[in-house]
């Protein structure tokens, strides 16, 4: 059971549908899938809905399937650094589910956790309460917020072994295991695929059960705010 | 008179005690870390998955791999952990993040926050806000207190989109601090140079006591 | 004539796929691991917390950090990953195990399992074992067919207190190999020198086609 | 703000009171808090609701709490193991509410995730459904379970440098996670203690946050079914 793919075109091959579910790893620019995003823009599948937590930027990142209109829907809790997106979305071409971060990450956990609801105090009294279910727990109100299931997880990860065994590096990890883990098929793409046997079992972040395709590849890894101080 | 950026980041600082963890906003807050007390250890969390935060890196340093919640490079620190989205988030709907302390659009006397939304403006977002004020220990607000057509922002009731419903424990702004308390709000110090008639008139809030 | 318990679980592992990852149970569902067709390879899950269970440690070699969740000391295998509790049962009930091989007290027609508890008699407790059968893609339970008194434990209705409701998919005992389907059970397979018709007369439960 | 005890009973200082509710780590007698089992056994704290998979052995681990009748109710799993403990349940003395263990783990999960209640499959249609609140998703009927949150979580670590950043090995991970994360209070006891700055920040399996008292001690980490095999 090879899970390794000699390209991302290749992991995704007979995995792409027009209107399916995406889910997302990453957060900001950091530790996105972007060789899997290339991919699908280079697929052209189309009427996609991803669960992401931002969209990019205009000429990179999952930035690059807006301009491409092959996105329907985002579901994402921030979206302040893309043009392309907001002319979309107030120009009613796109769809925008908000959710706030937290509750995004976890529906994504929950999802791949088998559990289809869950409550939570967040967003109890904003727009985001707005037709969902309210329930007491111990005098405090809550709502329900449900699992998300993807047809597809694309996540990035730092290195993997030949098993599907992944490790993150630093604030790369993010959203990255949620996502993986609500998806039916989880495609990840790292910097360094290992021989099996190659990573510490007590350092693995996700664990090789969650990954089904897996490729190796170079990154450009943009940084999208160059923050420095000055030699002391 | 009345305090500038950084008088009011220092001032929240003094909000900080030893062994917190805590999160900082951006802007405002986020200066708040230059201005940690002596004797006074805190950990940072970022909401992207770090407890710890470091200062910026020196320049060639910067690490793609390494950001804050704001997206800015960082750099970690000897106590930093590294975790995933989800687990961040729930150790801050979990409580166990002491204070958050947060910018705003709008606060409330009854402690309603509005910080992510103005209707008919581009919308980017509420990011990490929902959840900070749902679920951190307390909530802190640094601000100034008008906006740029010189009115109040401290407010009998938010006008915008709430980011949280009575979850505001105390307001920093520009001419002072005040405490959300039973029936409005109570001033717990002025800044240099302010009076207590010019917080009061300044407030559209219920100035309590 | 029939099965032995290591023919039962030769014939049980015929059921695994390449790739799959399983979980196995504690019996006969354990010797299942010894019989694992060449070519097929399969990751075995231990509910409390690792994956890729490798074979019982050399003696002197056994180490009180690993073991599987019969309690065993076990050893790893170079695909081995370890993680918590919260994490395994969330892989478990998120369906990502496809296949749990299950011991039985009594299976019934309607794929209700009951294997934790016998009123009266000591309880000791359900362990993982609702997790799993709720959770996993594929339930396969392989037990005796009959009881030490002689009577079948493949019913039309269990009269113990269930693990799981409409769970199973696929029991495999002395006599043969059956499928829960509409209506009743389907015969799969029998075991060597066991009729058709002594199956059937051995067996409580409705036998369909 | 230090977080180092110099002894399993220091840690417990002010922490112990008659009635509360205490989570545990371990799943059998591998990774158990031992020492600090031992030191609320001397402390003499009764009247203890315990969640914890499973109750030790009679004379080790949680085994020896129930000898000095120091515990009113487990939340367990599975109690297979303890003679004892069967004796004081078939009597009426002890109060037991089983959870399935995949349940117990989640509630701990919850409970120290802010999730108040949250559903499952896991158990409908069985006597750990009775009560519950009922509910179909997508077809699929589930339960609502409880987040707990318990007043101490004792747990057992492998390594933990001085700000409370933890490591375990292998399977004596287990419960130990959500354990502590579901505790107001939680203090932890580990192998050994090395300098902070000494754990690599990507390998942390518990973070600081959760960790409010630490200890350093001698484990004697007892093997319940020794089972070996022949030399080849």
């Amino acid at each position: 059971m090879k899970k390794v793919y000699s390209s991302a075109a290749a992991a995704l091959d007979g995995v792409l549908k027009d209107g399916m579910l995406i889910a997302a790893g990453g957060f900001g620019l950091c530790g996105i899938p972007e060789l899997l995003i290339k991919a699908i823009h280079e697929a052209g599948t189309k009427d996609l809905t991803i669960a992401s937590n931002n969209c990019g930027v205009d000429d990179f990142g999952l930035g690059i399937l807006l301009s491409s209109r092959q996105i329907r829907k985002m579901m994402s809790s921030y979206v302040g650094e893309n043009a392309e997106f907001m002319r979309q979305y107030l120009s009613g071409e796109l769809e925008l589910e908000f959710n706030p971060q937290g509750t995004l990450a976890e529906r994504m956990r929950a999802g791949g956790a088998g559990i289809p609801g869950f409550y939570t105090r967040t967003g109890v009294g904003t727009v985001i309460a707005e037709g969902k279910e309210h329930k007491d727990f111990d005098g405090e109100t809550c709502i329900l917020e449900r699992g998300i299931v993807a047809d597809l997880a694309i996540v990035k990860g730092w290195k993997a072994d030949e098993s599907g065994n992944v490790v993150f590096r630093k604030t790369a990890r993010n959203f990255n295991v949620p996502a993986a883990k609500c998806g039916r098929i989880c495609v990840c793409e790292v910097e360094e695929i290992v021989p099996t046997g190659s990573l510490d079992p007590d350092h693995i972040h996700l664990p090789g059960i969650y990954v089904h395709r897996l490729i190796q590849g170079e990154h450009e890894k943009r940084i999208e705010q160059r923050t420095t101080r000055k030699e002391a | 008179m009345a305090w500038d950026r950084n008088q009011m980041a220092a001032r929240a600082a003094k909000e900080l005690q030893d062994g917190w963890y805590v999160n900082l906003g951006i802007g405002i807050p986020t200066l708040v870390a230059n201005y940690i007390p002596e004797g006074v250890e805190v950990t940072l969390q970022s909401e992207n998955g770090m407890l710890g935060i470091g200062p910026f890196p020196y320049e060639g340093a910067e690490d793609p791999d390494l950001i804050n919640a704001g997206k800015q490079t960082v750099t970690d620190l000897p106590q930093t952990a590294y975790f995933d989205s989800s687990e961040s988030f729930a150790m801050i709907r979990g409580g166990k993040i002491a204070m958050a302390i947060l910018g705003a659009m709008e606060v409330a006397e009854n402690g309603d926050l509005a910080n992510w939304m103005f209707p008919g403006k581009l919308v980017k977002g509420m990011g990490g806000a929902m959840d900070l004020v749902a679920g951190v220990g307390r909530v802190v607000v640094v601000m100034d207190h008008a906006n740029k057509a010189g009115e109040s922002k401290v407010l009998k009731r938010c006008t915008l989109p709430l980011t949280g419903q009575k979850v505001v424990d105390r307001i920093i702004t520009n001419l002072g601090v005040m405490d959300v308390v039973e029936g409005g709000l109570r001033i717990v110090e002025l800044a240099e140079g302010v009076s207590d008639e010019e917080l009061r008139a300044s407030t559209e809030a219920t100035i309590v006591a």
